[in-house]
């Protein structure tokens, strides 16, 4: 197959090999080394994609992270990828790509028609219309969606593996041009940890673009001579096809590297991408410049390029992206790119300069070479063709306006320069200011970190000597402040040809009063006219600017149009463009895939999954789990046939008429030891401590210190001067870290020492009539009776070698106790209770039927501990201390805490057998108009197996007037309402007598 | 009844054999076991902690970040006046309730934690590139008798390097299995050789 | 990402810390305080833009309490403290 | 003078004069709101250009008829949190002071874009709480209940229903986070955040407010223990009433008068992925993956999760925020995965002590606070400046915000939605 626009010789493509791929349907051939957009240029291909807004027709303008046009969606299947830039997908056999934005076809496009509307579409046109009839914005809204958009999103999940990785280094060097490269070296060189990474595949930046020699050599050459130095130094890392994204406080510096974007498929085990979490003492940004397109009619079409694109695609790929073309610059840049243009067989048939004065004499050169007419002080007024350029118009100018008489010029490719934009994205995320260089006509770092430094085109030097140069000297800097003493600096040789200044051309003069659209957004379809527009009404802050017109909000944030549509509105308002100022850069430099940023930590892996000791025994026996926090606990045991409901209830009657074990390891355990101990929990929970004696446990609540109930758990005296406090599982890790602080930053003189024993102990409930003598089986007969192990005591037992607290607490209100064992061993024993209690008919429950149990008592939980109650809600005031001082004890006074409004604890019974919903509100009339007032809310509601109604726990305000009268449990959203009858909240043996017993 | 077997958060889920790239196991992983393990709270610093350290037989103070001791008993820093002491030889509360003696009237205390910590050992060039992908450390400057708490993705671990390229990683025990998984998953780059 | 320089562990990413806000606020003798000096310590905060004294807990590495001075325009470190004794251009306790 | 009762005639906007502007070639289009010159003294100053400040002054002019208003920004009016945020509506509130409120501005909404004669395109596409656990759909079905006992639309979904609506969220029953339902707000939904501010603007400005941008105000004169003024970076204004509605600054304005407040302000980022054709018509939200999400009219995806958790000023965030929202998104919609994020930022919220915010009376005569927005102030724009102008126009709270007051802390009448007390951060 041949490549029509391939040049005969050159370029630093493979034309060995070829590679087949596919744009919208159709088969073209590339070689290796080409990007997509360079193998569509080289066999023809001009128009890639359809504009965001206008469905304009538009080609490939840039080579690079710069390109605002050619995004193309890429692969079909899971593998497909939207909004790819052509510019930057490396090219493998098989790739298959197609354009976005147009419906049915590139070529015939519906959306087209807004290009014929546009005059009704003016920036920011939406806000002034759709408002009729009010209720139709949905409608319109509707289209509006359709319309907007670029690629389409996959719809599988992503099938490639994506990982982060934390690496420290001195000197971080962003960019692998010559000024990086020469910067990597120097501190390399001189002995600092030093990673170069840069966003291409091949090192050399733009010595790949231009026939520059270094050293003799030829740039890329040099370039790649310098990176195999570079691995082969100590200490040093490379980074290829890696992109720094971002910079982040203290020098983070995050970078994605595509590892296998190049390929069809990452293969076996290899990750697609890699974000690096860059930690760097320095960091050298040698990132380069952009070059700059000007505005003016018809400047979108296909065929107008970046002059260093369009030079670019002929030297690194031999490609020729017009067979006759006409450069365009106010830069000695482009006569450069007329130079390589023409080396390429392109044919350049004039130089067009906006200055009067042309450029230095080696420019000139080169379009004498080029053989190409040097136009000066004139500009290409105008661009047209359809479908793609094929003629300019050019005229002369005074600065402010045209003059002289028209030319037009035939040509199937304008090249265009309007001056260079150093890359100061990192710089400025950074945290430097800028500056606005009139010399060079754009800003440049001014003051930043001292950390962070610019060098080479990033800085706005612009000769490759200088770059080289600059780049030494940053590297050498960069390695010297953190003391390494920097080698001796090579003498290198390179080009210093002499340039004239570049003008400030932002926009070719009377590009208002000329018919025909001139852009400054491409993506976002932002014309000139726009940013007129918004100066006019007032939207004049660039910022504003920016809203109003989307201008620079596109997949390139502004990489092409910033600049240009600020100075534009600079002009409008007569002010300096450093007045205006530029809009704020920010992270991502480039679009980075979620897959990348998130790494390996997505789906399952989002959170670890915490499991107890019996977990594995828990699915074995068939128990539906479910998540508590981390936690994974087993909720029911279903036998065959049953459903939640039946499994449940038959797990509560079985607790309250023989046995059951449950699974309580999630509790937090917190050791709690030293002299003042004691002292320490009177402290930071409401109750008395030293008075409780050794072996005794204690129900304790923890207040925030506003007042409100924090936790609540059991608290053992294991011994004088050691407790053992447990906590509720959602609540561990909070009360874990505000008891270290309390011990740690308020009362650092108590001697009390904190150890969390979380995981050193499992935990198990026995539970039931028959609780006692299971135990005693399980523990070999030690004595658990009620003299030895009265209710609210614990002692410690060792059977076999096996340390276990055994408590005498009981959550469900049956006869119960809690065994702790070492963590090692849980399974062991809780395999032994099942054995050995099976000849007393042991079983395990799960947490629902608990949870029952538990409404069944009337304990609280986090539903009804909920962060907006405190003690006195609960009844809990009898049990607080009278005196001295704990956390949350002074907050307690105020207004609202002890208004007779407040909502307080009560239990509620169905008084038609209907469940009461869950999330219901108690009112007085289901079926009054709404809004309505609400006398309280249902915590927690179940279906008691053991008194055979449905019951639930709630807060009601003036508890005390509402016991014994009814209300409706109102739930709306199911439309039902349960008229409950107001009880006390402990249904179930009040008195107590069963866990005592 | 004599004492029943330890069964380690792993058990059943360590499966021997080669993860990931079939090509090379660049690293290797283990579950490592001890006898005793026991968090050492309030040992204070400077002399106060010289003298507690001399109590349990240490010359000298251990500086933070570092371990010290052999298979009887080793001291891991894990936070100010805090070390996890590890024994191969004594057994849970013997080394606490010992520990526990030697430090009376130190104002320092031993808590056995033997069963709260897994620990896994992590082998091979490619160990820390894979630590790396979860841990925020400089691995690059770990040597051979540092220590860390740290964290390793959503993991707590007290990360201690034993020897060229060579870690172990205590972790929480109840997020062993998990972390078990993350190593794997983050390993299958390098290829991952576990042995029991 | 902050780099946080534990007085205990040496420079640690942020990530390993848990914050926990204003550590100029100190908790007020209960036996003298009035109630509104008592809720002021509760809930008011100077809340500056600029140099903050700030509890962190390195939950994620030795579990100690620390006083680190922040800069809450900037996000930079300016010096980090164990939970007690003498702070740098800070009246002791 | 200060022009009173003032309305300029404005130019508007209509498909009509959009088509008549197309043939002038758009070039008589008027500003959409003036930029005068300061004047030395105003009735009532706001400080703040956000949505909430234009609101006030709009309200103050057009609900009780004070126009001799400034709105003193001191960067560009929306620059703020108003700028910045993930643009969710709703009124889907557990307890009735919230619910209320909110629900009065939910109100406004409906009718925003017909009232300012600019559409800020309020887009009532639904706004979904999912819930991963049966506590989960319990405590929403408490809200989802309470909001219906207030008058307020909602709607509880079982999984198959959440599916329906969002087909490329994960519902598999083995996900980390298995959807098992939601609590539906059908009204809710997303507006154009800088419309709204302009919208305001524009209006207000037609009724006479000035609009100054590029003026930071840098002291509050008080004497007498009542305000007089305020010193700004364009020099003194005097007043006789100052409101202040600077969100994430909202401390160091109340500083300047000498009051301390149970505010910390941090940094909450947001995140957009590059344009994509329509893939989510609903704004979805989960509590337990911490991330919220929603697609803008222009097509990219847009999310937001938890604080960065530090008090900040930066309005910027730092990577482990964006990487935990992103792995919580990729995980709720693997989809997601292969997308592109284009944009990351962050806004300075002023977080309160119980998650509310204040709108009322400081202990300043004439001094006037609207603040402690946290998360949600944008939705409640219409609604706060309503309040706000109420409020500083009677010198006495309406009874929409009188349970919003600064002194609610001390009283102990927290409006506490999360129940996190008084940890700003956990709200
Ligand atoms: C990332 C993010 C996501 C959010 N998501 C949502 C959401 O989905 N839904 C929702 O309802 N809310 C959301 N919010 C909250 C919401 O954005 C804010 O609560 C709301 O916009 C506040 O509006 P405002 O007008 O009070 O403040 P702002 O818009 O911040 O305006 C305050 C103005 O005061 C100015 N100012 C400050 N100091 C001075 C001074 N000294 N002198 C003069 N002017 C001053 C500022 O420059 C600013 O323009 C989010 C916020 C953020 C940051
Ligand atoms: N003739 C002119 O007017 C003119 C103008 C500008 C530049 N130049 C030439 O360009 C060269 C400048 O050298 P240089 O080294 O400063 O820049 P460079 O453009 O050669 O190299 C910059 C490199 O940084 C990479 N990069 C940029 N941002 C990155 C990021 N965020 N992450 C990773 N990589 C990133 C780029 O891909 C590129 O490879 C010289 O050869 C100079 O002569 C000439
Ligand atoms: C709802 C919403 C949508 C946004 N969409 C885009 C977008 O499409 N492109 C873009 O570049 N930025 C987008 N942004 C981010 C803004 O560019 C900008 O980052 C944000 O307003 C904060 O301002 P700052 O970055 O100038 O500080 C969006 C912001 C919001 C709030
Ligand atoms: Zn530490």
């Amino acid at each position: 197959m041949s490549q029509p626009f391939r040049a005969e010789r050159g370029g630093l493509v493979d034309r060995e090999r070829s590679l087949r791929f596919r744009f919208d349907g159709a088969v073209y051939e590339g070689h290796p080394g080409d990007t997509l957009a360079s193998a569509l240029l080289a066999n023809g291909v001009r128009v890639v994609g359809r504009s965001f807004k206008y469905h304009r027709r538009r080609g490939i303008v840039g080579a690079g992270a710069e390109e605002p046009n050619a995004l193309v969606q890429l692969a079909v299947g899971a593998r497909t990828e939207p909004n790819l830039r052509a510019t930057q997908v490396e090219l493998f056999d098989g790739l298959a790509a197609s354009s976005q934005n147009r419906w049915p076809t590139l070529d015939f496009d519906v959306g087209a028609v807004n290009d014929v509307l546009s005059r009704f579409l003016p920036a920011g046109f939406y806000y002034k219309t759709f408002m009729w009839p009010a209720t139709w914005w949905m409608r319109y809204e509707h289209f509006i969606r359709r319309a907007a958009g670029l690629g389409r999103a996959p719809r599988a999940a992503d099938p490639d593996h994506y990982f982060k990785r934390f690496a420290h280094c001195d000197v971080l060097v962003v960019g692998a041009g010559p000024a990086g490269l020469t910067a990597a070296l120097a501190a390399a060189r001189s002995g600092a940890r030093t990673v170069l990474v840069d966003d291409g595949a091949h090192p050399g930046g733009q010595l790949r673009r231009e026939p520059h020699a270094v050293d003799d050599q030829p740039g890329h050459e040099w370039a790649a001579r310098a990176l195999e130095v570079l691995r082969g130094l100590p200490g040093t890392r490379v980074l290829t096809r890696a992109t720094a994204f971002g910079w982040y406080d203290d020098d983070l510096v995050a970078v994605c590297e595509r590892i296998a974007d190049h390929l069809p498929e990452p293969g076996p085990h290899r990750p697609r991408q890699r974000v690096w979490w860059l930690r760097a003492r320095r960091v050298v940004l040698a990132t380069g410049a952009l070059e700059r397109p000007v505005v003016f009619p018809g400047n979108d079409l296909p065929g107008v390029m970046l002059a260093s694109a369009a030079a670019g695609y002929a030297h690194e790929h031999a490609v020729q992206t017009g067979r006759s073309a006409v450069v365009f610059c106010n830069n000695d840049s482009g006569y450069a790119a007329a130079r390589i243009l023409h080396g390429a067989g392109v044919g350049v048939r004039a130089v067009v300069d906006a200055r009067g004065g042309g450029g230095g004499t080696a420019a000139r050169g080169d379009a004498q070479t080029a053989g190409a007419e040097i136009v000066t002080g004139a500009v290409v007024s105008a661009a047209r063709g359809r479908g793609g350029v094929q003629s300019v118009t050019v005229q002369d100018h005074d600065g402010l306006h045209l003059s002289g008489s028209p030319r037009t010029l035939a040509c199937d490719l304008l090249c265009v320069s309007g001056g260079w934009n150093p890359t100061v994205h990192l710089f400025s995320q950074a945290q430097g200011r800028l500056r606005f260089d009139a010399a060079l006509a754009a800003f440049v770092p001014d003051a930043g970190r001292e950390s962070v430094i610019c060098c080479g085109a990033a800085r706005g030097l612009w000769a490759l000597d200088e770059c080289l140069a600059d780049g030494e000297r940053a590297g050498r800097e960069a390695a010297a402040a953190l003391g390494y003493e920097p080698a001796a600096a090579p003498a290198r040789t390179a080009p210093a040809p002499e340039t004239a200044p570049t003008m400030a051309l932002w926009e070719v003069p009377d590009g208002e009063v000329r018919r025909g659209k001139a852009f400054v957004d491409f993506q976002n379809d932002v014309t000139a006219a726009d940013v007129r527009l918004a100066a006019r009404e007032n939207y004049s802050s660039v910022e504003h600017l920016k809203r109003y017109t989307t201008l620079g909000m596109g997949t390139d944030q502004g990489r092409t149009s910033n600049v240009n549509g600020l100075a534009i509105m600079a002009a409008t308002l007569g002010r300096a463009i450093p007045e205006v100022g530029t809009t704020t850069f920010r992270p991502p430099y480039a679009p980075i895939t979620f897959g990348a940023v998130a790494g390996m930590e997505v789906g399952r892996d989002y959170e670890p999954v915490r499991r107890t000791p019996m977990h594995d025994w828990h699915v074995a026996a068939g128990a539906r789990m479910q998540n508590v926090g981390l936690w994974q606990r087993a909720r029911y045991y279903p036998r065959s046939g049953e459903s939640m409901a039946d499994a449940v209830c038959r797990e509560v009657r079985h607790v309250r008429e023989t046995v059951g074990i449950v699974d309580v390891s999630t509790f937090g355990k917190i050791d709690i030891r030293g002299p003042d101990a004691a002292e320490f929990l009177e402290r930071v929970t409401i109750n008395r401590f030293h008075n409780l004696k050794p072996g005794r446990c204690r129900y304790h609540v923890m207040l925030r210190e506003d007042g409100h109930v924090m936790d609540d758990g059991t608290t053992t005296r294991v011994r004088d001067d050691v407790f053992y406090m447990t906590t509720t599982t959602a609540a561990a890790g909070a009360v874990m870290s505000h008891l270290e602080y309390h011990a740690q930053a308020v009362w650092p003189e108590l001697r009390v020492h904190l150890t969390s024993v979380s995981d050193q102990w499992g935990g198990l409930a026995i539970a039931g009539p028959r609780a006692r003598e299971v135990l005693r089986a399980a523990l070999d007969g030690a004595d658990v009776g009620d003299e030895a192990l009265p209710f609210m005591s614990s002692r410690e037992v060792t059977i076999a070698g096996v340390r276990m607290r055994v408590f005498r607490i009981t959550f469900s209100g049956e006869l119960g106790y809690e065994v702790h064992m070492a963590a090692d061993h849980a399974l062991t024993v809780w395999e032994a209770v099942l054995d050995e209690g099976r000849g007393f008919g042991v079983e395990p429950y799960g947490t629902e039927a608990m949870a029952v149990m538990r409404i069944e008592k009337g304990h609280v939980v986090h539903a009804e501990l909920d962060g907006r109650t405190i003690p006195a809600d609960f009844g809990f005031d009898r049990m607080m201390r009278k005196d001295g001082d704990f956390v949350g004890r002074r907050a307690l006074g105020r207004e609202a805490f002890t208004d007779p409004r407040r909502r307080g604890f009560v239990g509620l019974v169905s008084r038609n057998g209907r469940p009461i919903p869950a999330g219901a509100h108690l009112v007085w009339n289901p079926t009054a108009p709404v809004p309505m007032h609400t006398y309280g809310h249902v915590t927690s509601t179940c279906y008691s197996p053991t008194l055979d109604a449905h019951i639930a726990l709630a807060l009601v305000e003036e508890p005390a007037k509402w016991k014994g009268r009814t209300l409706y449990a109102a739930s709306p959203l199911k439309r039902r309402s349960t008229e409950v009858h107001i009880t006390d909240p402990v249904f179930y043996d009040p008195e107590g007598r069963r866990a005592r017993g | 009844m004599t004492e029943p077997v330890r069964r380690s958060a792993l058990e059943g889920h360590l499966e021997p054999g080669r993860h990931g790239a079939p090509d090379g196991a660049r690293v290797r992983l283990s579950q490592g076991r001890v006898e005793g393990v026991t968090q050492l709270q309030g040992i204070g610093d400077g002399a106060a902690a010289g003298q507690a350290l001399a109590a349990l037989g240490f010359t000298g103070e251990p500086a933070a970040g570092r371990a010290i001791g052999g298979a009887d008993l080793r001291l891991l820093w894990n936070g100010p006046g805090q070390y996890l002491a590890v024994s191969s030889r004594r057994h849970e509360q013997q080394l606490s309730a010992a520990l526990n003696e030697a430090l009376a009237g130190t104002g320092a205390c031993a808590v056995d934690v033997s069963h709260a910590r897994t620990l896994l050992r992590l082998a091979g060039p490619a160990s820390r590139d894979l630590l790396a992908k979860g841990c925020p450390l400089d691995l690059d400057v770990m040597a051979s008798g540092d220590c860390a708490p740290t964290v390793v993705s959503h993991f707590n671990v007290l990360l201690h390097c034993d020897g060229e390229d060579a870690f172990e990683l205590w972790v929480t025990r109840s997020f062993a299995q998990s972390f078990l998984e993350w190593l794997l998953h983050a390993g299958a780059e390098y290829g991952v050789q576990v042995t029991a | 990402m902050i780099l946080i320089p534990c007085p205990h562990c040496g420079p640690r990413a942020q990530i390993e810390f848990t914050y926990g806000g204003d550590a100029t606020v100190r908790r007020p003798d209960p036996g003298t305080a009035s109630d509104t000096e008592w809720l002021d310590h509760v809930y008011l905060r100077d809340n500056p833009r600029g140099p903050h004294l700030e509890w962190w807990q390195h939950t994620g590495g030795c579990r100690a309490w620390i006083r680190v001075r922040r800069d809450t325009l900037t996000h930079q470190v300016l010096g980090a403290w164990p939970a007690t004794g003498p702070v740098a251009g800070e009246a002791t306790p | 003078m200060p022009p009173l009762g003032y309305i300029r005639a404005a130019m508007r906007y209509s498909v009509l004069s959009l088509a008549r502007n197309a043939l002038t070639g758009h070039r008589d289009w008027p500003q959409a709101w003036r930029s005068p010159e300061p004047r030395r003294h105003y009735q009532v100053v706001i400080v703040g250009g956000g949505g909430h400040g234009l609101a006030t002054a709009y309200y103050l002019a057009k609900e009780h008829g004070i126009h001799d208003v400034a709105v003193l920004e001191k960067g560009w009016i929306g620059g703020g949190n108003t700028g910045r945020n993930t643009t969710i509506v709703r009124s889907n509130y557990l307890l009735d002071a919230n619910a209320h409120f909110y629900e009065h501005s939910l109100r406004l909404w409906e009718g925003l874009s017909q009232d300012l004669n600019f559409n800020v395109m309020f887009s009532q596409r639904g706004v979904i709480n999912l819930a991963h656990t049966d506590g989960q759909m319990e405590s929403y079905s408490r809200r989802g209940n309470a909001m219906r006992l207030n008058g307020i639309d909602a709607v509880l979904l079982d999984r198959d229903q959440v599916r329906q609506r969002v087909p490329l969220l994960d519902c598999s029953p083995g996900a980390r986070f298995p959807v098992v339902g939601g609590l539906l707000q059908p009204r809710g939904g997303t507006a154009r955040h800088d419309a709204v501010a302009w919208g305001f603007a524009r209006a207000a400005d037609a009724r006479g407010v000035d609009i100054i941008q590029n003026c930071e105000v840098t002291g509050i004169r008080v004497e007498d223990g009542a305000v007089t003024g305020v010193d700004t970076s364009r020099g003194h204004i005097g007043a006789g009433k100052v409101g202040i509605v600077v969100a994430g600054n909202s401390g160091r304005l109340a500083a300047m008068a000498g009051i301390r407040l149970p505010v910390e302000s941090h940094v909450l980022q947001a995140m957009v992925t590059e344009p994509l054709k329509p893939c989510l018509d609903t704004v979805i939200t989960s509590g337990a993956a911490h991330m919220y999400i929603s697609q803008t009219d222009k097509g990219e995806v847009l999310l937001g999760g938890d604080l960065d958790f530090h008090n900040s000023y930066a309005q910027r965030g730092n990577l482990p925020r964006v990487e935990q929202v992103v792995q919580a998104a990729v995980t709720m919609f693997p989809f997601l995965s292969r997308l592109r994020l284009m944009r990351t930022w962050g806004g300075i919220m002023d977080m309160t002590m119980d998650g509310s915010p204040i709108i009322g009376r400081l202990p300043v005569k004439r001094l006037y606070l609207d603040g402690g927005w946290c998360y949600g102030g944008f939705k409640a724009t219409p609604g706060s400046g309503w309040c706000n102008a109420w409020t500083i126009a009677r010198d006495e709270p309406h009874p929409l915000n009188a349970p919003f007051t600064l002194d609610r802390f001390h009283r102990g009448w927290l409006i506490d939605e999360r129940g996190a007390g008084a940890s700003p951060k956990s709200h």
